[in-house]
C-alpha cells in the first residue's frame, strides 16, 4: 500500500512562513484531514505536494520515490491528483470534454497515431468518453454532460473538477474544500464517493472548514495553524484538543 | 477597319506602398487617353477604351486581376503592374495567359519572364551611366558615400548599378547606409556620414524621402560644399517641396524635365496640370508616354490581337513621349530607350546641369 | 559622434515613447491589441498639416491635433471594440477589428493626400541650432524633449497618484468585479483611449515636424516600434515604456553608427528577443505568477 | 420597503434559471435566501446588481427602478453585491483593493470607515500591501466583504460569504453581520450553510429550479419538514 | 463554368495557399501559443525551396521537403525559449523572429537575392496539388480534433497549469503545436513559390503576419472550419469591394468590423457552434441513458 509523505517541509513568502515544519502522511485506501484556521497553509501544501511551489525545505515522498523537485507534470504522472480551492475548469470546453482531458496519464494511443487519426487513438477517444460519462453519472451530473463547463453553476462545477482529478485512477488526491458551496445533503451524497474511493485504494487527502464532514470521514486529521502543525490524531481526538477549539474551531458548536 | 474599339486595362497600384508610383502613373495615362480619343490618335473612327484597375500593391490581387483580364477575350493588352516582385509576378503571368504586360517598373527581370511582357522606364544600366559620366568625369569626384533604400528592389538596383559604375571609374565608395521604405528618422546615419569623409554622396530613394534624407544630412552636418547626386526618382515637384533650401545643388538624372523644355513636353505639362490641379512629375510623364507607346503599337496592328500587339509593342520606334529625350525606341532586348537629362536644384527650381 | 549619436537616438526614443506610451494604456493595460494606433498617429500629424495649411498657427495646429486624435480614438473604441467587450472575446477579435479601422482612416488618408508624402512648409518652426561639446542640437529636438518629459511626468501623476490608475488597473483586471465596485468600464475606457490617442496624435505631428514627412502610411513603422518598447517595458509598465522606448532608440542610433545600418533591424530584434529569454515579463514587467509546469 | 423584485425572470442563451421571482427587503431587515446547486441564487444576485440582464421583471431599490441602470450605477446607488468566488482584483494589493471599494460612494457619504472594517477583519491590515491574488481563500472572502462595506451599502448582497472560512471565522463574519444589521445595514444572504443563514436571519426565501417555492420567517422554515429533509439534511 | 474557373482561378489557388498558412496560424493559436511566426516559417519554406530548385535544379518534391525540414527543425528551436513567455510577450517574439528572417534574406544578398528576391520559380503547383495538400492538412488537423492531441490543445490554451496538473509534460505539447504550426507554414510557403514565379521579402513581412492572423480571427481560431471561412472572406472581400475602386479600403474596414463585432468568435467557428448547439445532444453510446433526466435547465 502506497502512502504519500512530506517531512520538514517549509514554505516561506518573503519573511511569511506559510508553512514551518511539518510532517504528513496520506496513506492509501483512507482519507485524511487536513484542517485549519484561514490563512493556516493548508492550500500551500497541496500546492507544495503538487510541485506548483518550490519546497523552501524539506522533502515529499511517494513510497521510496522522492516528488520534491519533480515538475506539476511529472508529479501527477506519478499518480497524484488535486482539485483547486479555486475551482479551475476549461471554461470553454463542455463538461464530459472536461473529464475526458483528465485521463490523460492513462492514455496509450502515441501522438503519431493521434496526427494519422489511426483507429486505435479514434477508438481510445470513444471509450474514454464513454468512461468519462459513467464517472458523470457517478457525480449525478451526466445532464449537463454537454454544457459548456464554465456555465455551470458553482457546485455542479466542483463535481466536475473532482471527477477530472480522479478520472485517472491517481494513487492519491488531494481535494481543496470539496463540499464548500455545498448544503448538507449535497455533501453526504459527495461523503459517499469519497468512501468509495477510498476502499478502492485510492489515499485521499480532504481539506475542509466542514468539521462534522471531516469527522465523519476522516480516519486521521491533521491540524495546521500558521505554518505549524498544532494537532494529529483520530478526529474524536483533535476536535477536542483546546488548542484546536481556540484556533479553528471556536467556541460554539458546528451546526448539525 | 472600321471603327474599332481597342480595350486595355490599367492595372497600377492606386493603393498600397507603390500608390505613389501607380497613382501618379495612372493619372498620366488618363491624360493621354482621353487625348488620344480626342485627337482620333488611332485612325479613322476607332476608340480606345481603358479600364482602370487597383492591384493595392499586392501580388495575389495581380495575378487573379491579369488571370480574369486574359480570360476576357475583348482586352488586348494590361499596362501594369506598377512595379517591384509583383510586377516581375505579373509579368509572369501575361506570358502564361499570352497577354502583352507592360510594366512600369525598370527591371530587366521583367523581360527574361518571356515574349509578353515590357518595362516602361529603362532598365539602370541605360539611365545610370548618365549619372556616373557626370559625377565622375564632370564635376571629378574620388570617394563616394551611397545611401539607399534596402527594401524597394528598384531603388537597390539603381544603387549597385551605380556603386559598379562608379568604382569602374575609380572612385572610391566610402560607406554604404541602408534604410527602411518608410522610415523618416534618418538622424543616425546622417550624423555619421555627416562626420566622416568622403567628397560625394549618392542617395538612392523616392523624392520625398530623398528630400528627407538630403536634408537631415544637412542639419547633421554635412559640409554644403560636398555634391549630392539622386537618380530619376528626384524628378518631381516633391522633392523641392520637401527639401526646400536642403535641396540646393542636388544633380539627378531624369526622365522628365518638369515644367517641360520644348512645345510637346511644355504642352503636356500644361494640360496636366490644367486636369489634375497640379504639376506633373516623373511619373505622370513615364504613364502618358506609356499610354501613347500602347496607342502607337494599337495602331500600327495589322488585326486586333494580343499576337499583333506583343510584336507591336516589341518593335516600338520613336514614339514621341514626354519623358528623357522625348523619343522613345525599344531595342531587339525590349529594353526601352528616351535618354535622360542631368538637372541640378538652382535657387529652388530645377535646371539642367551646368557641364 | 558617440555623444552626437547618443543624443539623436535619445530624441527618437523620446518620441517613440510618446507613441508607445499610449499605446501601452490600450494593449497593456487593457489587453487590446490595437493596431489602428498608427493610423491615429498618423491622422494627428494629417490633421496638424491641413490646419496650418488653413493658416493656422502652429501651436494651435498642434493642439488641434492633440484633442481630434483624442475624440477619434475614442470613436474607434465605441465602434470596433466597445461591441467586443461585451461579448467578452475582445482580446483576438480585436485585431480585427482594429485592422479594419486601420484600412478605413489610411484609406481616407490616402485619398485627402491624393496619396502624395505632405510636410509642414518651412519656417513652421524656427530651424535653429545650439552646439556644445561638439554635439548639434536642434531647437526643435530641445523642445520634443521638454514637451515628452513634461507629458511623462503629467501621465505619470495622473495614473500613479490618481484613483485613476487604479480604476484603469481594476478595470482591466476584472470588469466584472469593477462594475460592482462602482467603477464605470465604460467612462475608464473613454478616458484611457482620449489619452492615448491625443498622444498617439500628439506624436504624430512631432514626427511629421521633425522628419519633414507625412504620409497615409506613416504609422506603420512606429506601430512595429511601439510593441516592441511596450514589451520591452513590460506590459502596461508606463516606466517601462519611457526607458525602453529611450534605450531602443539609443541602441537603434549606435547599431547604424557604429555596426551596419544594414543589419540595424536584425540586430534590434535579436537583442529584442534575447532580453525576452533574461526578462520574460520585459525589463520592467511584473513577474507574472505563470511558471507552467515548473516550481516556483 | 428598501428593495422589491417583481416578476423577474433570466435566461442564458435559452436556459431559464429564474422564472418569475418576486421577493422583497424591508430596511433594516436581514434576509435569507437558501437553495440547492443550480436553483438560481447568484443568478438572482446577479440580476438584482445587474451584472446579469434579466429578461422580463422589475427591480425597485429604494424607489428607484434599476432596470435602466448599468451595473456601476447601481453600485453607486448602494446596492452593493459580494459575489460568488470572491472576484478580488488578483493583481492589486489589499489595500487598493479596499481604496477601491470607496468608488461606489459616489456621492453619498461613507458609512464604515477603513478602520472599522480593519477591526471586523484584522488579517487586512495586517496584509494591507500583500498582492490580492496570493491571499487565502478565506482571506479572500474577507477581502471581499471588507471592500463592499468601503462603499457604505445601504443593502448588502452576499453569495455565499461563509464560503472557504473556517468555523471560528465563519462565526466570527456571522457575528459582525448580524452586527451590522442591528446597526441598521440591510442584508440579504445566500448561503449554503442553511442552518445557520436560517439561525440569523429574521426571513427567507426558499429557491428551487428557478422559483421561490417557500418563504416565511426564519424561525418557522427551520422547522418546516420539507426544509429539513431537502437543504439541513436530516 | 469551366470559364469561370478560368478567370478565377489565382484566387481559389491563392485561396487554397491561405487555408494552408491559416492553418499554421490556428495551430498554434489553438494551443495557445500566440505566435504570429507563421509568416517567417513560411519565408524559410519559400526560400529553401526557390533556392534549391532555382540554383541546385534538385527536384521539386525533394525541394519542398527539405523545406518542410527546415520548418519544423527552426519552429523545434524557437520553441524552447518561447516556452517561457506567454502571451503578448511570444507574439512579439516571434514578430521578432520573422523580422530578423526578413532582415537576413535581405543581408544575404548573394544567397537570397537581396530585395529583389529570387525569380524563375517554375511554377509547377496548380489547383489540383494545393488542393490536395490543404486536403493533407485537413485531415491531419481533422484526426488531431479527434484524439488526446487536440484535447491536450485545447487545455493548454485555456489553463496550461491544470493541464499540467493531469499530467500533461506541457513544454512537449507546446513544442509539438508550434512544430506543426512551423512545418505546415513551411510547406505552404514552399508552395506558394512553387506557384508565383518570384519571391521577394517584403512577401512575408508585417503584412503577411496579419493576414495569416486575420484570417484566423476572422474565420475562428478553434474549428477546422476557421482557417478556411476566413480564407474566404479575406479572397472575396476585395473582389466584392472593387467597384469602390480607391474607396474600397473603406468599405473592407466597414466589413471587417461589421463581421467580427457580430460573430466575435469568427464566422467558422460561430457557425460550428451554432450547429452543435442545435445538435446538443449526448454523445451516441450514451442517448439511451438520457430518458428521465429532469429539467432543471435542459430548455
Ligand atoms: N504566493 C504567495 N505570496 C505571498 N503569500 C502567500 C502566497 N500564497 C499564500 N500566501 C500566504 O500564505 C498563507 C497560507 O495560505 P494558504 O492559501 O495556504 O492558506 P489556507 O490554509 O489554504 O487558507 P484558507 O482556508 O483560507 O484557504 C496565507 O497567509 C497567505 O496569505
Ligand atoms: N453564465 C451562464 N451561462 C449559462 N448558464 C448559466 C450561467 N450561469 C448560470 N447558469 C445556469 O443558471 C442556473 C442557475 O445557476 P446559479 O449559478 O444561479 O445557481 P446557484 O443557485 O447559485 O447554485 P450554487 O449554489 O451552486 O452556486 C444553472 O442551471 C446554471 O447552469
Ligand atoms: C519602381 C520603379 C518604377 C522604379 C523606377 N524605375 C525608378 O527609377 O525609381
Ligand atoms: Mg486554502
Ligand atoms: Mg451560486
Amino acid at each position: 500500500m502506497s502512502s504519500l509523505r512530506i517531512e520538514d517541509a517549509c514554505k516561506y513568502f518573503g519573511g511569511l512562513k506559510a508553512v514551518d515544519g511539518i510532517n504528513m502522511t496520506v496513506p492509501a485506501g483512507r482519507i485524511t484531514g487536513l484542517i485549519g484556521p484561514n490563512g493556516a497553509g493548508k492550500s500551500t501544501v497541496v500546492n507544495m505536494i503538487s510541485g506548483v511551489y518550490s519546497l523552501t525545505r524539506g522533502e515529499v515522498y511517494l513510497d521510496e520515490q522522492q516528488l520534491t523537485r519533480l515538475h506539476v507534470d511529472e508529479v501527477a504522472r506519478c499518480g497524484i491528483a488535486r482539485t483547486f480551492q479555486n475551482i479551475r475548469l476549461l471554461p470553454e470546453e463542455s463538461v464530459l470534454d472536461n473529464v475526458v482531458i483528465g485521463y490523460f496519464r492513462k492514455q496509450r494511443s502515441g501522438v503519431m497515431s493521434s496526427l494519422m487519426g489511426l483507429p486505435a487513438a479514434l477508438a481510445e477517444t470513444r471509450r474514454l468518453r464513454e468512461q468519462a460519462w459513467e464517472l458523470l453519472g457517478r457525480f449525478g451530473i451526466q445532464k449537463y454532460a454537454d454544457y459548456e463547463a464554465g456555465s455551470l453553476p458553482y457546485g455542479h462545477q466542483r463535481r466536475v473538477e473532482m471527477a477530472r482529478s480522479i478520472a485517472a485512477a491517481p494513487r492519491i488526491v488531494m481535494l481543496d474544500e470539496p463540499v464548500a458551496g455545498m448544503n448538507e445533503v449535497e455533501s453526504a451524497e459527495m461523503a459517499e464517493i469519497f468512501e468509495d474511493l477510498a476502499r478502492s485504494g485510492m489515499g485521499l487527502l480532504l481539506i475542509e472548514h466542514n468539521v462534522a464532514f471531516v469527522s465523519r470521514l476522516c480516519s486521521q486529521v491533521y491540524v495546521l495553524d500558521s505554518g505549524r502543525m498544532i494537532a494529529e490524531g483520530p478526529p474524536e481526538a483533535v476536535t477536542r484538543d483546546p488548542k484546536v477549539i481556540e484556533a479553528y474551531i471556536g467556541g460554539k458548536a458546528d451546526a448539525a | 477597319a472600321q471603327s474599332d474599339e481597342y480595350h486595355v486595362v490599367v492595372l497600377q497600384a492606386l493603393t498600397g506602398p507603390a500608390a505613389f508610383i501607380g497613382t501618379a502613373v495612372a493619372d498620366g495615362m488618363r491624360l493621354a487617353e482621353q487625348q488620344i480619343n480626342e485627337q482620333g490618335l488611332l485612325g479613322e473612327g476607332n476608340t480606345l477604351k481603358v479600364t482602370y484597375a487597383d492591384d493595392a500593391t499586392d501580388r495575389t490581387q495581380t495575378m487573379s486581376l491579369i488571370a480574369r483580364y486574359a480570360n476576357d477575350p475583348s482586352i488586348l493588352g494590361i499596362l501594369g503592374p506598377t512595379s517591384g516582385a509583383v510586377a516581375i509576378a505579373g509579368a509572369s503571368s501575361g506570358n502564361q495567359y499570352k497577354v502583352p504586360v507592360v510594366t512600369t517598373t525598370n527591371t530587366p527581370e521583367v523581360l527574361d519572364q518571356g515574349p509578353w511582357s515590357f518595362i516602361l522606364t529603362q532598365p539602370p544600366e541605360i539611365t545610370i551611366p548618365y549619372l556616373v559620366d557626370y559625377a565622375a568625369d564632370v564635376k571629378g569626384v574620388k570617394e563616394c558615400a551611397v545611401i539607399g533604400i534596402r527594401d524597394i528592389e528598384a531603388y537597390v538596383a539603381l544603387q549597385k548599378q551605380f556603386e559598379k559604375l562608379m568604382t569602374d571609374k575609380g572612385v572610391r565608395i566610402t560607406t554604404v547606409e541602408q534604410v527602411g521604405g518608410t522610415d523618416s528618422d534618418f538622424s543616425s546615419v546622417a550624423t555619421k556620414i555627416a562626420t566622416s569623409q568622403q567628397d560625394c554622396v549618392f542617395v538612392s530613394a523616392s523624392a520625398s524621402q530623398g528630400a528627407n534624407i538630403i536634408v537631415q544630412l544637412r542639419q547633421a552636418g554635412l559640409d554644403p560644399a560636398t555634391p549630392v547626386f539622386g537618380h530619376n526618382a528626384f524628378a518631381s515637384p516633391e522633392f523641392l517641396n520637401r527639401g526646400g533650401a536642403g535641396v540646393e545643388g542636388v544633380t539627378f538624372i531624369a526622365d522628365w524635365v518638369p515644367g517641360g523644355y520644348d512645345d510637346f513636353t511644355k504642352a503636356f505639362a500644361t494640360e496636366f496640370s490644367e486636369t489634375f490641379g497640379h504639376e506633373a512629375d516623373n511619373w505622370n510623364a513615364v504613364g502618358y508616354g506609356g499610354m501613347l507607346v500602347m496607342a502607337n503599337a494599337l495602331k500600327s496592328m495589322p488585326e486586333p490581337t494580343r499576337e499583333a500587339l506583343r510584336d507591336q509593342l516589341g518593335k516600338t520606334s520613336e514614339v514621341r513621349v514626354a519623358a528623357g529625350q522625348g523619343s522613345y525606341s525599344v531595342d531587339e532586348k525590349r529594353y526601352p530607350h528616351v535618354g535622360m537629362n542631368v538637372l541640378t536644384v538652382q535657387d529652388g527650381a530645377f535646371v539642367q546641369a551646368p557641364r | 559622434m558617440l555623444l552626437q549619436q547618443i543624443l539623436n537616438g535619445t530624441v527618437s526614443g523620446a518620441i517613440y515613447a510618446l507613441f508607445a506610451l499610449g499605446f501601452t494604456l490600450i494593449f497593456g493595460v487593457q489587453k487590446l491589441l490595437n493596431l489602428a494606433h498608427g493610423a491615429i498617429f498618423m491622422a494627428g500629424a494629417f490633421i496638424a498639416y491641413y490646419a496650418t495649411a488653413q493658416g493656422l498657427p502652429f501651436w494651435f495646429a498642434l493642439l488641434l491635433a492633440t484633442i481630434a486624435t483624442g475624440a477619434i480614438s475614442v470613436v474607434v473604441d465605441f465602434v470596433a471594440f466597445r461591441q467586443l467587450r461585451k461579448s467578452g472575446h475582445a482580446e483576438f477579435a480585436a485585431i480585427v477589428t482594429s485592422i479594419g479601422v486601420d484600412l478605413i482612416l489610411m484609406n481616407i488618408a490616402q485619398q485627402v493626400s491624393n496619396t502624395k508624402v505632405l510636410s509642414f512648409p518651412f519656417g513652421t518652426f524656427p530651424v535653429k541650432f545650439f552646439s556644445f561639446w561638439g554635439m548639434r542640437i536642434s531647437l526643435l529636438q530641445l523642445t520634443i524633449l521638454g514637451l515628452v518629459l513634461v507629458l511623462v511626468l503629467a501621465l505619470a501623476y495622473y495614473i500613479n497618484r490618481t484613483s485613476f490608475g487604479r480604476q484603469v488597473r481594476a478595470v482591466s483586471s476584472n470588469e466584472h468585479a469593477s462594475a460592482l465596485l462602482g467603477i464605470s468600464a465604460a467612462a475608464v475606457y473613454r478616458q484611457t483611449f482620449f489619452i492615448a490617442g491625443a498622444l498617439a496624435g500628439l506624436a504624430g505631428v512631432l514626427i511629421g515636424l521633425s522628419f519633414n514627412s507625412i504620409h497615409f502610411m506613416m504609422g506603420e513603422p512606429f506601430l512595429l516600434q511601439a510593441f516592441v518598447v511596450v514589451v520591452i517595458g513590460g506590459l502596461g509598465s508606463l516606466q517601462g515604456a519611457v526607458v525602453a522606448a529611450i534605450l531602443i532608440g539609443i541602441v537603434q542610433s549606435l547599431t547604424i553608427a557604429y555596426l551596419s545600418s544594414e543589419l540595424s533591424t536584425a540586430i534590434i530584434f535579436a537583442l529584442l528577443f534575447v532580453t525576452l529569454l533574461f526578462f520574460p515579463n520585459g525589463l520592467f514587467g511584473r513577474a507574472g505568477n505563470y511558471a507552467g509546469g515548473s516550481r516556483r | 420597503m428598501l428593495l422589491e423584485v417583481r416578476n423577474l425572470s433570466v435566461s442564458y442563451k435559452g436556459i431559464q434559471a429564474l422564472r418569475d421571482v418576486s421577493l422583497h427587503v424591508n430596511r433594516g431587515e436581514m434576509v435569507a435566501l437558501v437553495g440547492s446547486n443550480g436553483a438560481g441564487k447568484s443568478t438572482l444576485l446577479n440580476a438584482l446588481s445587474r451584472t446579469v440582464v434579466p429578461q422580463r421583471g422589475q427591480v425597485v431599490f429604494d424607489g428607484k427602478d434599476l432596470g435602466r441602470m448599468a451595473a456601476f450605477q447601481v453600485s453607486r446607488q448602494g446596492l452593493l453585491h459580494v459575489p460568488e468566488g470572491r472576484q478580488v482584483l488578483a493583481d492589486m494589493s489589499v489595500w487598493e483593493n479596499l481604496q477601491l471599494g470607496m468608488l461606489a460612494l459616489g456621492q453619498r457619504p461613507a458609512r464604515y470607515s477603513l478602520e472599522q472594517v480593519y477591526g471586523i477583519f484584522p488579517i487586512l491590515e495586517e496584509r494591507a500591501d500583500q498582492i490580492a491574488g496570493t491571499l487565502s481563500g478565506g482571506q479572500q472572502q474577507m477581502l471581499a466583504i471588507g471592500r463592499a462595506l468601503m462603499g457604505a451599502p445601504e443593502i448588502l448582497l452576499l453569495d455565499e460569504p461563509s464560503l472557504g472560512l473556517s468555523p471560528l471565522m465563519g462565526d466570527q463574519v456571522f457575528d459582525a453581520l448580524t452586527r451590522l444589521n442591528r446597526e441598521g445595514l440591510t442584508i440579504l444572504l445566500v448561503e449554503q450553510n442553511a442552518y445557520r443563514a436560517l439561525e440569523c436571519t429574521q426571513r427567507a426565501y426558499v429557491l428551487d429550479r428557478g422559483r421561490i417555492v417557500m418563504e416565511g420567517a426564519s424561525d418557522v422554515l427551520m422547522r418546516d419538514q420539507r426544509v429539513i429533509e431537502s437543504y439541513l439534511g436530516a | 463554368m469551366m470559364s469561370f474557373y478560368y478567370s478565377y482561378q489565382p484566387l481559389i489557388d491563392f485561396f487554397l495557399i491561405a487555408v494552408g498558412l491559416g492553418y499554421s496560424q490556428q495551430l498554434a493559436l489553438r494551443a495557445g501559443v500566440f505566435s504570429i511566426a507563421t509568416a517567417g516559417f513560411s519565408a524559410l519554406g519559400a526560400y529553401a525551396t526557390a533556392i534549391l530548385v532555382t540554383r541546385y535544379g534538385v527536384p521539386v518534391p525533394a525541394a519542398i521537403l527539405v523545406s518542410a525540414v527546415v520548418g519544423m527543425a527552426v519552429s523545434y528551436v524557437l520553441s524552447v525559449p518561447l516556452a517561457r513567455l506567454r502571451g503578448a510577450f511570444q507574439a512579439i517574439a516571434t514578430l521578432a523572429f520573422v523580422q530578423v528572417v526578413i532582415a537576413l534574406l535581405l543581408y544575404f544578398e548573394s544567397f537570397t537575392g537581396g530585395a529583389i528576391g529570387i525569380s524563375g520559380i517554375p511554377r509547377v503547383m496548380n489547383t489540383g496539388w494545393l488542393l490536395l495538400a490543404v486536403l493533407v492538412t485537413i485531415y491531419v488537423i481533422w484526426s488531431i480534433n479527434r484524439t488526446s492531441v487536440g484535447r491536450v490543445f485545447n487545455a493548454l490554451r485555456q489553463d496550461d497549469s491544470v493541464a499540467a496538473s493531469l499530467g500533461v509534460p506541457i513544454k512537449s505539447y507546446y513544442a509539438l503545436a508550434f512544430v506543426l504550426s512551423g512545418l505546415i507554414g513551411a510547406v505552404f510557403g514552399a508552395l506558394r513559390s512553387l506557384y508565383v514565379f518570384n519571391i521577394e521579402p517584403v512577401d512575408f513581412g508585417f503584412h503577411a503576419m496579419v493576414a495569416s492572423l486575420t484570417v484566423v480571427v476572422l474565420g475562428g481560431r478553434n474549428t477546422l472550419l476557421g482557417p478556411i471561412a476566413g480564407a474566404l472572406i479575406m479572397a472575396i472581400l476585395p473582389e466584392l469591394a472593387r467597384p469602390l475602386a480607391e474607396n474600397r479600403g473603406i468599405l473592407n474596414g466597414v466589413i471587417l468590423i461589421l463581421v467580427i463585432t457580430f460573430l466575435p468568435n469568427g464566422v467558422g467557428d460561430e457557425l460550428v457552434y451554432w450547429l452543435r448547439r442545435r445538435l446538443r445532444r449526448a454523445p451516441k453510446t450514451m442517448s439511451k441513458r438520457k430518458e428521465g433526466a429532469d429539467v432543471v435547465a435542459a430548455d
